[in-house]
Formats: structure tokens, sequence, C-alpha cells
């Protein structure tokens, strides 16, 4: 052991940890009616926190317990996303806690100890570290998505979970331990140099990074890893598949970026046009099954799961370049699904339904969430003036760049295909008209900070769609952290940088 | 060009952009001051059309830069805004075309406020496409000029319902059968197919970049610079038929043309105008200004099946045409026919084809927006379409029958307006280069003839029917568009000189790019 | 005043202009200004006339001028400019135009006078005028060919001026869509000649044609294309199937548009292109064929018609096929003179038989009778354009007639006796209808239900009588009457063929004895009633049917659109929906949502069969890349 | 004893838990699969680091994780099939099937 760890670098997750320790602590002495307020308070807190974690760690660059756990730009930008996924996901269920849920002190504080397992993620520079913070998480969504007791598919999702998720995390540590036995180290660095020494592949390693890639892939739900999504989404609480989608999502794909550039790099020429396959399988998967759905948070899953395919272009393109746009479609993509999701949870609080013929004449009832989802979806299915247009664009061409035009080409395919679905709830919330009886045409009512959290996504989504500039300049910063520290780039220097 | 004109060009995508924004602030019930509203930001788009059309100086080069603002810095995408003697052309007829849908659009009550702010946003993009020397943003306005039509055609949309109708009397209408066409297939396809298209589209814009990006070690999507790098001959062949299906399938390129008169049919009134009126001339446009602009050889290679596939559309869209019973189908593929010659005039690589390409699209389009303007008046009068019923309207239509009339004329290429001129040239521009193509498409305006007279003959001529003893003709304010565009239809018809020299100012420079002529 | 000569087709522009545009407002003064530019137009002919006689020491061998001349249209290469041309050819229809309009408007104030939609008439007869002034005074083949399309759409709005009638309306379309078929040839040849010499000037053409930089199939081509326009316009087999249905316009339309100068635009242009013909024996053959096959058809079906204005129709076909021949002869000479005359003569017949239908409401001749004694002024105008068509010496119609009979005298063997025999049977009946037209409607014995017919009024009948009197006497204009003027010959003549009249007496006098004979015939079969037609025709009943059913072209044709090209509508728009779309569009569509359908099934709601996709997916990944090594 | 006698224990381990999750239908018994599974892994750890890295205590390190992992997961995991046995009065996980397709 090193002796001079500086400790202090680690104050976010040590405040963020406090912070959930306070709203365990603060349940107990809240009354059942004012529960509220502990949203407030760890909404805040992590709010607190982003505000002093910015300015604290921004030009820091270390790496503590001897390469364990890195403090980076990189490390430093998602620590930011996930803490700020974690106050949209806390007020975003305000309403929906209120009213359907029970146990708000554990809910929330939950999700913060969620938030400090995603920001680890991030940060880990070695697989057991990985491991561990990633079964952190995991452990937290399990018990978020069969929060909601009294409901059957809400448990079944948890069941669901919990069984396969403990099933690839034995698939991934067994590679994990594989890949120690091929590699002699777990640190990523040293497996990148190690791999370069390495001059062919034996069966440990292939084996191991099959392993790993099964493991890695359930958490980022790619196909034929993702059979757990639809079910998940569908069953938890709706805030919680939200966070699911996003949260998650954007954590597992911090780590595989992290792990695939800095780990894999030299060993880039053997899994490139596996990852690329994999992405292409996931992104006509995800699309296709999603045509024929007619659960709204089902069709989404399946989205999401096709947007795993194009994110996982971005790793499988590898360059400055393509991390760029991984990120900033990831950026993208979780403000896009919020949105989205959030403007779902809204007609959910006030109706209880969620089937996309439920969302007849929306347009009349709710102009406000039909435009935010109308927003999101054009978004998701990259129409212009909107996020996903302009990050879509981005990794496409750098998947181009590295000649991968054919995956583009596959994805913009699988764009056009999921542009049909979207526009099926779109057409049933602006085309068909609302049901006469069992109350259709009462107004939708959003409560006031829902509407905040929604607008503010949508609002983001427009954003970035029409200025992106600032966001990718963070994220430029971000990668640079990741370009510093990974090893040689197999097919080219940092052009377009 | 001065620094004021640039703020011109801004401000043409600026207003209707802005506005339309601005329009969604307003309340939803005030149906006269979102109509008004609606209409300045139209008018204000027409005054600086057509002072950038009057003031545009022919002696200045392709694509002058006028607006530069350095936006995705990373792959070399700036927000950068040009006119040229090929867009000024049709930006003025963007406004005009949009002007005149609004008008027509008086009779908008469904919820007037959406309606309009998605009708103003695809004229942003349309104004964007034609202005924008950048090709992301290019592709950007495109996009943005396709998505609303989605929801334009779907919410205030019309049905048709073949399964319902009378067999008809008599040879020829056979309209393809017994067929049910809801407006959500219209749309759903419409917008389908173009996103289909805009994929290709985006697929060659992709390689181009990432091609020319290691090539010279620079990221750029300005058009400019793209055309200026050597790419190999194969991978101009590989790419630009991406660009020709892409840019074609919003230009209604035969097969790919099926959503155009669905799409038209299905649309409203305003929505039609503009859709065939302009939106077909983006693709057009697109595979002139993008893919013969970057991918000149690849052109030259995929020429012939340019001419021959647009030679199809001629014939192909005539004959369907012919066979029609819906009015607005007949104008439909009277459309698809038409664009026709568009593509011919582009496939012809000939600086007298091109410059009737490009004349062809505007005087198609002005020829066009008075069809479907007139059409729609007879539909909201009658609640019909159907040419095997209406008989004799002229009697109590006689405005309406007279403007359609004189769209019809120009559709079947009279001389005195416009379309003839247009397409005399793609005439020349075809006999110099596939004689034999020439032939057929001048035997595809004869057959435009054949249809276009037995409608107006069925519809406007013979007794009229009791049925429409009080039927209205065409109020003031119609009787108004349907003049001002016949106007412009005769106005360059009887005397081209200036538009075509404004044309051929731009085509000229295009050709020399592309290394011919 | 050459340098005004613009002017005489844009007066009568500017008058439709007016009318269309203010004519709703200020209705008395459509008819004044559409009369009024034409009047001055005509006045203006005879400036520019004199002007050209000045000018020119005549006769002189560069017979044309360029008066004024504007950039139209640049693109490319391609210089588009309008400009007039203006020699013989193109002054003699300058004057016939002028005249035949002016006339006819004069006419139509009082035929016209009840009709609502007077100021639409007047509007639409201007702007043909200017279209058909334009036409004979363009210096190029693309000014020709806008103001041929012009005119022909003036027609159709003519013929269809009484558009709540389905017949009117079914006519005039019949007429454009018949005609715009010949113009896609004329179009098709203009181009290829642009192609070939770069440009629409037709001084320059003919200079390249003279300077044999076109070759011979080049220049057979373009002709016989360009001759298709004008077989189309000039209703000439197998285009002369409008022609008769075109009587449905009113009549001033049918005598002004559709006799005595816009059926014989086909006729001016072949003569403006004749040096074409003259370079090419085989498209002069052409049309010499296809003049002699309409005349004689058109001829046999003028003897059966029995309504007035078709059997006019009929023998204006036969006469423009007349003076087809004569240009395929290879005398523009006799072709043109033939043109003035018979516009002359048919303009009095149709102006007469406006009067008759006007006075009696009857338009079948089997009707009438005995008119003479009702309308005499119409009868005598009627009879001596009668005399004259029928080629009845001393009447202007003979000496044309005569001129082109001797013109297809003179061509090359072996055809000669061919189209002389063709001529001159045409000119007997000629002789034939002429002669049976005139003496059923005008002799015999008045019906009673006639009796209250009434002759028409002095504006109509003034301009008759003036054409009546040009028919009769315009033969004159063939003689050498000074040394400045030696006969039509030396004023109007292609290339340098300038040639004095000089009769032949032989032929003259075989064509007024067939004339003679033919009027005989009729008069014995009409007015004395010796020879019974019925016996006659029952003889040759076939034939007669065969005739009367005007050869089953128009059955041909209808069964042609319906069975072949409206059903090649119906067969493209279905296949258009069946395969293009149902197929080509809605089947990606499908296979996609067949699969979702079928993809779903994987996903079973089963833990472990989640846990097996799992496992083979990674069996599959490390198969691949064991497999990829 | 080689390394690879040690491996392929581990992997005949391994193999039978993925077997046990594919075959069990109860709940329970697939977590046992799980567990066994994750004692394959341990059992790797220790001897990779045996054998292969004998300096260092990495192996070990995974060792003492997984085994406090599992522990964790299986506390928590039972909590949640208590959770569907009470809801379904079964911890048979074919009766989990509500959600597909």
């Amino acid at each position: 052991m090193t002796p001079d760890v500086r400790f202090e670098l680690l104050w976010p997750e040590f405040l963020v940890a406090g912070l959930a320790f306070l709203v365990f602590t603060l349940d107990f002495f809240v009354r059942p009616a004012r529960k509220e307020v502990l949203a407030w308070v760890s909404a805040a807190g992590l709010a607190v926190i982003i505000a002093f974690t910015v300015p604290f760690l921004l030009n820091e660059h270390d790496s503590l317990f001897d390469g364990l756990y890195r403090v980076d730009s990189y490390a430093l930008f998602f620590k930011v996303l996930s803490m700020g996924i974690g106050i949209a996901v806390i007020l975003g269920s305000l309403h929906f806690v209120d009213r359907r849920l029970t146990h708000p002190g554990e809910y929330y504080a939950i999700i913060i100890v969620s938030v400090l397992a995603m920001m680890m993620m991030a940060a880990s520079g070695e697989l057991l570290t990985a491991y561990l913070s990633l079964e952190l998480l995991s452990f937290c969504l399990y018990i978020l998505s069969g929060f909601a007791l009294q409901d059957r598919r809400s448990n079944e999702a948890s069941v669901k979970y919990v069984l396969l998720g403990a099933f690839s995390s034995g698939l991934l540590l067994y590679g994990i331990v594989l890949l120690y036995g091929a590699l002699g180290t777990t640190h990523f660095a040293g497996m990148a140099a190690a791999l370069e020494g390495t001059g062919g592949v034996d069966g440990r390693l292939l084996v191991g990074l099959a392993l790993v890639v099964a493991g890695l892939g359930f958490k980022l739900a790619a196909v034929p890893f993702h059979m757990w999504a639809p079910d998940v989404y569908q069953g938890a609480p709706m805030p919680i598949t939200a966070y699911i989608a996003v949260g998650s999502k954007a954590a597992a794909f911090a780590l595989a970026l992290r792990l695939f550039y800095e780990a894999l790099a030299p060993a880039y020429d053997e899994w490139q046009l596996l990852i690329a396959g994999m992405a292409a399988l996931t992104m006509i998967f995800g699309n296709v099954v999603a045509i024929v759905q007619t659960n709204v948070k089902r069709m989404l899953a399946y989205s999401s799961v096709g947007q795993v395919g194009f994110l996982l272009m971005g790793i499988a393109a590898l360059s400055p370049l393509a991390s760029n746009a991984l990120m900033v479609h990831l950026v993208g993509y979780s403000v896009t699904n919020f949105a989205v999701f959030f403007a779902i949870t809204a007609f959910y609080n006030a109706t209880g339904k969620d089937d996309i013929p439920d969302f007849a004449g929306l347009a009349g009832r709710a102009p406000f969430l039909a435009a935010a989802i109308t927003v999101g979806l054009f978004s998701l299915a990259g129409l212009p003036f909107l996020a996903g247009f302009v990050t879509k664009f981005y990794l496409f061409s750098a998947a181009a760049a590295e000649g991968l035009l054919w995956l583009a080409g596959v994805a913009m395919v699988a764009s056009l295909i999921s542009l049909y679905y979207y526009l099926q709830l779109i057409r049933q919330m602006y085309i068909e008209r609302a049901p006469e009886d069992e109350g259709g045409s009462v107004t939708v009512a959003t409560p006031g900070v829902l509407a905040a959290v929604i607008g503010a996504m949508a609002l983001g989504t427009v954003l970035l769609g029409v200025y992106p500039e600032p966001v990718l300049a963070t994220i430029r910063e971000a990668t640079a952290a990741l370009l510093d520290t990974g090893s040689a780039w197999p097919t080219l220097g940092s052009a377009g940088q | 060009m001065s620094s004021m004109e640039g703020a011109l060009l801004f401000a043409l995508i600026a207003v209707p952009f802005f506005g339309a924004l601005v329009m969604v602030f307003f309340p939803a019930d005030k149906h006269s001051l979102i109509h008004w509203y609606t209409r300045a930001i139209a008018f204000v788009g027409l005054v600086l059309a057509v002072y950038l059309f009057v003031t545009y100086d022919t002696d200045g080069d392709l694509g002058k830069y006028t607006v530069d603002f350095a936006w995705l810095p990373t792959l070399g995408i700036r927000y950068t805004l040009g006119l040229s003697g090929i867009t000024t052309p049709l930006v003025l007829l963007n406004a005009i075309i949009f002007m005149a849908g609004v008008l027509v659009s008086w009779n908008v009550t469904h919820r007037p406020k959406d309606f309009f702010i998605w009708l103003t946003l695809l004229v942003s993009g349309v104004y964007g496409v034609f202005l924008a020397t950048d090709l992301f943003f290019l592709f950007f306005f495109y996009e943005l000029a396709v998505v609303p039509m989605y929801l334009l055609i779907g919410v205030w949309g019309s049905s048709t319902d073949f399964t319902k109708m009378e067999p008809a009397e008599g040879p020829g209408f056979g309209g393809g059968g017994k067929f049910d066409r809801p407006k959500e297939y219209g749309a759903m396809k419409l917008m389908l197919y173009l996103v289909a298209g805009s994929v290709l589209v985006w697929i060659a814009i992709v390689a181009v970049w990432a091609e020319a990006r290691s090539a010279t070690g620079e990221a750029s999507f300005a058009i400019a610079s793209l055309a200026a790098v050597e790419y190999s001959r194969e991978f101009q062949v590989i790419f630009y038929p991406f660009f020709m299906i892409g840019f074609g399938v919003l230009a209604g390129l035969w097969p790919f043309h099926t959503w155009s008169p669905d799409g038209h049919v299905a649309a409203p009134t305003a929505v039609s105008m503009l859709h065939a009126g302009v939106l077909m001339k983006l693709g057009a446009f697109g595979i002139l200004a993008v893919g013969m602009v970057v991918l000149p050889e690849g052109a030259e290679a995929w020429a012939p099946v340019l001419i021959g596939l647009g030679t199809v559309n001629v014939l192909y869209g005539a004959v369907s045409a012919l066979g029609q019973r819906d009015l607005k189908y007949v104008i439909g593929y009277s459309s698809v026919s038409h664009m026709g010659y568009v593509l011919m005039g582009l496939g012809t690589l000939e600086v007298i084809g091109l410059n009737g390409a490009v004349f062809q699209m505007f005087s198609h389009g002005i020829m066009t927006g008075l069809f479907f303007a007139m059409v729609g008046i007879i539909y909201e009068r009658t609640h019909l379409r159907d040419i095997t019923v209406l008989e004799g309207l002229g009697k109590r239509m006689g405005v309406v029958g007279a403007f359609l009339a004189a769209a019809g004329l120009t559709s079947l290429g009279l001389p005195g307006f416009s379309s003839f001129v247009a397409e005399l040239l793609v005439f020349i521009g075809t006999f110099r280069t596939y004689p034999l193509l020439g032939v057929l498409a001048v035997i595809g305006a004869a057959i435009t003839a054949v249809y276009i007279l037995r409608l107006m003959a069925k519809v406007f001529f013979g007794p009229i029917s009791d049925r429409w003893a009080d039927l209205e003709d065409a109020k003031p304010l119609e009787a108004a568009v349907g003049a001002a565009l016949v106007a412009v239809l005769l106005l360059w018809g009887l005397y081209p000189f200036r538009i075509v020299e404004i044309i051929d100012s731009g085509v000229k420079p295009l050709l020399e790019g592309m290394g011919i002529a | 005043m050459m340098e005004l000569a613009w002017l005489i087709p844009s007066l009568p522009a500017i008058a439709f202009a007016f009318m269309v545009t203010l004519g709703k407002r200020l209705p008395n003064w459509s008819a004044i200004a559409a009369t009024g530019s034409i009047a001055v137009s005509f006045a203006l002919f005879f400036f520019v006339f004199a002007d050209w006689l000045g000018a020119k020491s005549f006769p002189h061998p560069e017979n044309y001028t360029f008066v004024y001349s504007i950039d139209w249209l640049r693109a490319g290469d391609a210089i588009l400019t309008w400009g007039m041309w203006i020699d013989p050819i193109s002054l003699t229809m300058l004057g016939l135009v002028t005249a035949a309009a002016l006339g006819i408007q004069v006419y139509s104030w009082s035929y016209m006078a009840h009709e609502p939609r007077f100021t639409w008439f007047f509007a639409v007869h201007s702007l043909f005028a200017a279209s058909m002034l334009a036409l004979v005074m363009a210096d190029n083949l693309l000014l020709l060919y806008i103001a041929w399309e012009l005119v022909g759409i003036c027609s159709y709005l003519l013929i269809g001026f009484f558009y709540d009638r389905r017949s009117a309306a079914e006519a005039a379309k019949k007429a454009f869509i018949t005609t715009r078929v010949g113009d896609v040839g004329l179009l098709i040849g203009i181009l290829l000649l642009f192609v070939e010499t770069g440009t629409f000037e037709l001084s320059t053409i003919f200079a390249a044609l003279a300077a044999g930089d076109l070759s011979e199939g080049i220049v057979t081509g373009a002709a016989v294309l360009m001759l298709l326009g004008a077989i189309g316009k000039s209703a000439q087999f197998p285009f002369h199937v409008w022609l008769p249905d075109a009587m449905e316009g009113p009549t001033p339309v049918s005598a002004l548009v559709h006799s005595a100068t816009m059926v014989v635009a086909g006729v001016y242009l072949v003569a403006r292109i004749f040096p074409f013909f003259e370079a090419s024996d085989t498209a002069s053959l052409v049309l010499l064929s296809l003049g002699a096959v309409t005349a004689m058809g058109a001829a046999a079906m003028a003897l059966v018609m029995t309504d007035i204005k078709r059997v006019l129709a009929y023998s204006t076909l036969t006469d423009l096929a007349f003076m087809m021949l004569a240009l395929g002869a290879g005398s523009v000479t006799a072709g043109m003179f033939h043109l003035l005359l018979h516009g002359f003569a048919k303009a009095t017949l149709f102006l007469g038989a406006g009067s008759v239908s006007h006075g009696s409401d009857k338009t079948d001749i089997r009707d009438m009778g005995g008119l003479r004694r009702v309308m005499p002024w119409t009868a005598l105008a009627f009879g001596i354009g009668a005399l004259s068509l029928g080629g009845l010496p001393p009447f202007g119609g003979f000496f044309s007639k005569d001129e082109v009979t001797l013109a297809v005298f003179l061509i090359e063997e072996p055809y000669r006796w061919i189209f002389l025999t063709v001529a001159l049977t045409v000119g007997f009946m000629k002789a034939l209808y002429m002669g049976r037209l005139f003496f059923s409607v005008f002799l015999g014995r008045l019906k009673p239900e006639n009796e209250h017919a009434h002759e028409a009024g002095p504006a109509m009948l003034a301009p008759m009588l003036v054409f009546t009197t040009l028919g009769a006497v315009g033969g004159l204009l063939a003689f050498n009457w000074t040394d400045g003027y030696q006969g039509f010959g030396y004023f109007v003549f292609a290339g340098d063929h300038q040639e004095a009249f000089h009769p032949n007496w032989w032929i003259a006098a075989a064509s007024a004895a067939l004339a003679v004979a033919g009027f005989g015939i009729t008069w014995l079969a009409y007015v004395t009633g010796s020879l019974r037609t019925d016996s006659i025709i029952a003889k040759v009943r076939p034939v007669h049917t065969l005739v009367a059913n005007k050869f089953y072209v128009d059955e041909v044709y209808q069964w042609g659109i319906d069975q072949v090209m409206l059903r090649a509508g119906n067969a493209v728009a279905w296949v258009d929906r069946a395969f293009v779309n149902d197929i080509g569009v809605n089947g990606p569509g499908i296979v996609t949502e067949k699969s979702g359908t079928k993809l779903r099934l994987l996903q079973s709601g089963k833990i472990y069969n989640y846990a097996l996709g799992m496992v083979l997916g990674f069996l599959a990944v490390a198969v691949a890349w064991w497999w990829a090594l | 004893m080689e390394l690879y006698h040690v491996e392929l224990l581990s992997a005949a381990l391994f193999a039978l838990g993925v077997y046990g999750v594919l075959a069990r239908r109860n709940a329970i018994m697939i977590l046992m699969a799980v567990e066994l599974m994750l004692n394959a892994v341990t059992i790797n750890a220790v001897a990779y680091a045996a054998f292969l890295d004998p300096g260092r205590l990495v192996g070990q390190v995974i060792t003492v994780f997984v085994i406090t992992v599992a522990a964790a997961e299986v506390g928590l995991a039972m909590a949640i099939i208590l959770r569907l046995y009470r809801v379904r009065a079964t911890a048979n996980v074919d009766e989990a099937d509500t959600m597909r397709g």
C-alpha cells in the first residue's frame, strides 16, 4: 500500500455517502405527511455536492490506491452527470412516490447510494473495483425495481433482475478472474501493457474476455444479454425505469469506455468487429421488436436497447472522436429519455395507464406533456433541432471515420425503423381523438415540480440540438484524461481533436 | 455581397423559425390573430426573397458566403449561409408558395395555431436547405422541412376511400383499383420514405466527410471544401447513388415516388402546395447542389441512369395520371411526371439542361401550387374530388376553372407559361445528350395534354347538375392568390430573360467546378 | 413603318390583356378594343406592305427583312431572340389574317350580340389574331412554335365556347389533343434542327441547309417531323378527325379559325420551311401522298355529309389537301395562291352558313331549300363563294385550282399521272359537293317551317359581301398586270423559282369542263330532281356507308384511346398501387413488422430462458473470436 | 498438482452452476447455483494467485470480496424472492412470466 494516498480527493464520495445516511436517519424524524422534505433534502444535498465537487476536482489528476481509483476529469464528468441524474430522478419521483410508493426515506437514500456507485464506476481503474461498484449499483437497482410492493409486476421485475443480475455477475467475475490469470493483473493500465506483450490470445484470455463482454453486456443491455431489460423496465416503478434506462446505462458505459479504451485498446483488432457486430445486432433487434409493442414502457425499453446499439458504435470505433461522440450521445440520450419518461410518469400518475392507445388525444388533454414526449421521441429518432440529431450525426460520423461506415448505415436504418414506432405514439397523441368515455376528456394535470423537470429536460434536448458546442468542449476535456492514461492508439493519433 | 444581405439571408430563415416559436405562446383560440400573424411572417419572407431576387448580382460566383459561425468545430461544422443563382429563384418560389398557402388556408379552423406553427417551421427548414452552404446544416434543415409533414397531414389531412365509391362509368378512371388510403397511411408513408431517403443521404454525407478528412487531414462540412477534394473514381461511383437516390426519393424519383401522390392527396391544401411546390424541389436541388457538386465523376457515371429514370418518371407519371379518378391523385401523379423533367435536366449534365431543370423546379412549384390551391377550393365547396362525379362546374366556378385551366395549360407546356420555357431548355439539353429520351420526353408532354384536358372537360365543362346550384366561386382572397400565381407563370413564361440569366449565373460556375463546360 | 411591324400582333394581344383583366368592368369597351386593335393592325399591314415594296426594288433576290429583334432568353450557349421575318409569304398571310379577322369581328358584333360571354369571345378572338399574326411573322422556329401553340389553345377555347354542351367540350378536347400529337413531331423537328445548327433562326438554318451542313437524313427527318405538326394543324390525314367536330364552335369561329386562317397555318409552315422539302424528295413525296389521300377522302366525305357546317369543314379539308399537293409538287406560288383565295371564299361560305343558321335555326341541309327567297343577299354571296370554290371560271377559285393542277402536272415522272388524276378528280368532286350544298340550301322549294327565316343584318352582311367580292375577283391577282407585277408567281415564290403567269390551256380547259360537269350533275339532282340521288346511293351502299361513317377513322381512334391508352393508364395506375406501392413500399414495412412479431417470441418471460440467451451469447462471442483468430 | 487441474475443477463447478441456473425452476435453487458459480470464481482466483502471482495477494483479495458480495447478494435476493412468495405463494420462477414478448 502506498502511504501517501490523498484521501481528500474522495470527499465527494464521502459526502454522497454521508447524504445517504443523513436521509436514512432523517426518515425516522419526519412525519409521514411531510416525507417530501426528504426528497428536497436529497436533491439539494446532491446539488450542493455538485457545486462543491466541480471546483474541488476541476484540475485534479491523480490515481488513488495504486491505480485502483482514478480522480481525473473523465471521472469528474461522470460524477457530475451521475449526481445530476440523481437529482432529476429524485425530483421526478416526488409525486410518484407520494401517490404510489411507501417508505420514501429508503427510496431516496437508496437512490443516493446508487449515485455513489455510479460515481465509483466511472472512477474505477481496476477490474475488481469496477465489479464492486457495479454490484453496489445493481443491488440498489434490484431493490428499487421492486419498490412497488403491492404491484405484482414490480415484484416480478425485481426477481428477474436480481436472479439474472446475480447470474451475470457470476459470468463477469469468472471472466475477471480468467483475465487476471491470463494477464497477471487486474489494473487497466497493466492489462494494456500485458496485452501488448502477449503475442497471441490464449484460451484463458479469450474466454475471459468473452465472459467480461457478457457480463458488461448484461449491464448495458446489449443483445443477446438484454432480455431482462424489457421486463424490468415494464415492471419497475416508472421513475425507476427512467433511472435504470439512463443512470445505470450511463454508468455502465462510463466503465465500458474506460475498460475498452484503457485496458483493451491493444487488442483492438481482435474485438472491434465483434463489438461492431453486437452493436448492429442490438440496434436492429431492439428497434424491430419495439415496433410491435403496445405498452409504452416496454416500447421504450426496446427503444433503449436499440440506443445501446448506437452507443456501442462509440466503443467499436475507438478513436478520440468516437469517445467524444459516445459521451455526447450519452448526455443527449439521458436528457431526452428523462424528458420522455417523466412526461409518461406524469401521465401515469394522473391516469394509471401506460398502454400506447391510452395516449389518444393527449395533445388536447395535456399539450405540454404531449409536446415534451414529442420532442423527446423526435430527438430519439434523430430529427433536427434536437439533441438526437446532433449526437447521432456526431456518432455516425465518428464511426465512418474509422471505417465503420456499414455500421453507421445499419444505425441509420435502425433510426428509420425507430421513427416508425415513435410516430405511432405521436399519432395517438396528436391525430387520434381522446375516447369519449371513462374520463378520456379530462385534462391531465402535471404537478409543478414534475413539469419543471420535464420542461428542463425538454429544453436541454433542444439546447443540445441547437448548440452542442459547450457540452462538447467539456466532453473533450474529459476524454483527454481518458486518453492520457490510455495506451497507444492502434489506428490513428489525435486527428480531429 | 454585403453584410446587409447576409443579415437578410439570416432573417429569411430566422423570421419564420422564431416566428413559429413565438406563436407557441399565442392563445389558441385567437384564430384571426394567428392567421394575420402567419401572413405577416410569410409576407416578410416574400419581401426579402423578392428583394434578393431583384437585386441579385449575376456576376458573382457560386455560393456567396455571408453568414459564418463556427458551430461545432470538432467536426468542422460551421453555420454558413449563401445565395447562388440556383437558389435565388428557389427561395423566391418558397416565399411565394408559402404566402399563397397561408392565404388559402383562411379556412383552417381546426387547431390553427398548431397548424401554422408546423407549417412555418417547415418553411424555415426549406429556406435553410436552399441557403445553407454547410452540408451538415443543409441536412439539418432538410430534415426540419420533412418532419412537420407528418402531423400536418395526419391531423389536418383528409382520407380517401376508393372501396366505397361506385365503379366509374366509361374507360380510364380505374384509379388503380379499389383501395383505402387513410390519411394516417399517407402521412406515415411519406414520413418514413423521406426519412429513408435522408438516411441514404446521411450515409453519403458521412462517407464523403470521412473520406475528405482522411485525404486532407482536416474536418470540414463546407460544401465548397468537400467539393475541392479529389475523391477516387471508385469512391464517387459508389457514393453518388446514395445522394442521387436519397435526394431522389424526395424529388419523386421512380420507383421511389409512391409516397408523393398518396401524401399529396392526404395533405391539406396549403401543405400539398408547399409539398409538391417546394419540398419536392429540395430533392432535386440536393442532387444538383450536393451530389453533383461534391462527386462530379460519380454524377457523370450515373447521369445516364438519372436521365433514364427521369424519362420513366415523365412517362410513367403521365400514364398513371391518365388512369386516376381522384382530382388530387391526377395532380399528384402529374407532379411525379413533371419532376421527371427536372431529373432529366439534371441528368444531362449540360448547361442548358441544368438551366431547364432549375427553371422547371421554379415553374412547376408555382404551377402545382396553383393546382392544389384550386383543387382545395373545389374540395372545400363540394367535398368531392371524384372526377367521375364532378361535372360542369365551370358554370358556377368560372374563376376557379380558369385558374385551374391556367395551371393545366402550364402543365402541358403551353407557351406563354413558364413551364414551356423550362421544359424547352430541358428538351434542348436532352436532345444534345440523349436524343431518343428527348423524344420520349416530348411525347410525355403530349400525354400530359390528354389527362389535363380530360380532367378539365370532365370537371368543368358539360352540363351542370342541380346539385351545384348554389356552389360558390372563388372568394376574392382566393382569386387574388390564383391571379398572383398565374401572373408569375405568365411573367416568366413571356419574358424569361431575367430569371434564366440568374439561374445561368449559378449553373455555369457549378459546371465549371465539376470540370464540365 | 416597317419598324412598327411588331405592333401588328402586339395590338390584339394588348386588347386581349385588357379584356381579360378589365373586360368584366368595362363590357362595352371590349368589342371596341378588339375590333379597333385589329383594324389598326390591318391598316398597319398596308403600311408595312408599302414599305416592303418600296424598300426592296422589286423583284429582289433577298426577299426577307428583319425588322426587330430582342433577346428573349440566354442560357449557356443558347441565345434565343424574338424577331420578325417579313417576306411575300408572310405578307400574304398578314393580309389575309388581318382582313379575315377584322371582317369576322364586325360580323360577330351582331352574330354574338346575345351571348352572355360576349367579352370572352372577343378576348379569345383577339388573342387568336395576335398569335396567328405572330406565327406568320416569326423569324425563328421557336417563336413560330410558341405562336403555333397559342393559336391551338385559342382554337381550343373557341371550339369549347359553349362549354356547357358536352359535345363542344369533347370537340375542343379532341381538336387540341389531335393537333398536339402533330405538335410533338414539330417540336422534335425543331429541336433536332437546334441541336444540329445551334439556332432556331430560320435564316441561319436555311444558310446551313444551303451550305450542305445538314445530312440528308437530318433534312428529311426534320422536314417530315415538322410536316407532322403541319398536318395536325391543317387537319390532314391521319389527323383530320378534329376539324369537322370543331364546328361545334360559334360560326364566326369556324369561319376565321377553322377555315380561313388557323388551319392554313400548316400550309404556311410547309411553305415557310419549303427549302427542306426542296432538298428532300422523300419529304416531298410524303407531302404529296398525304395531300392526295386527304383530298380524295375528304372530298368523298363532303359529298355525303348533311350538316351545312360539316360539309364546309370537309371541303376545307379538301382544299387544304389541295394546297399541300401544290407544295408537294414544288410550287409555293400555287399553294399560297390557293390559300389566299380559299380563305376569301371559305370565309364567305361560313359567314353565309352562319347567316343561314342564325336566320333559320337549322343546320341540316335536308331541312333547308329555297332559302334564296327569304335571304337573297346571303344566297348571292354563298352562291358566288360556292361557285368559286367549286372551281367554276371566272371566279377566283378556278384560277387557284388551276394553278395547283398545273403545278401537279409539272411533277416529275413516275408520279405525275397519279397525282394529276387525283387533282382532276378532286376538282370534279369539289364542284359536286359545292353544287349539292348551294342548290339544296338555297334553290328548290322553300319548306313551310322555314318561311319565318330572315335575312341577316348589315353588320353581318357587309363583311360577307366584302369577302364575296374578294373571292370572286381575287383570281385576277394571278395575271401579270404591270411590269412591276408579273403575276402572283412573281411575288410569292420559293428560292429562285420566280415565275410569271403562264397558263396551260389544256389543263385549264379540262378542269373548267369538270367543274361545269359537276355543277351540272348537281343541278339535275337537287334542282330539277331528274337525277335520283337515292338510287345512286343504293347502288353503292357499302361505299356510302363507309364514307358516311367517315371511313371509321374516328372509331379506330376512339378504340385506340379507350382500349389502349386509357387501359394503359388504368394498368399503370394499378401496377403502381399493387406492385410498386403494396409490394415495393409496404413490403419492407410488413417484413419488418412480421420479424418484430416473430422476434418478440424469443422474449418468453422465463428467467432461465433469459439466462440461456446470455449463455448462448457468451458462447457465440467466444466461438466467433476463436474462429476469427 | 498443476494449475490446470484447479482450473478444470473450477470450470466444472462453474458449468454446474450455469447448468443449475438454466435447469432449475425454483428461485432458491437458482440462487444456490449462482453461489456455485461464485465459488468456482474464488477457487480460480486463489489458484491463480498461488501459481502465477505468488508475491501478491490479488487473488485472495478477490476471493474475500466475492464472498462478501455473494453473502450480500443472497440476502438481498432472498428478500426479493420472499416477496415473490408472498405475492404468488410460490418460489417457482415459471410463475413470474406475466411480462413477456
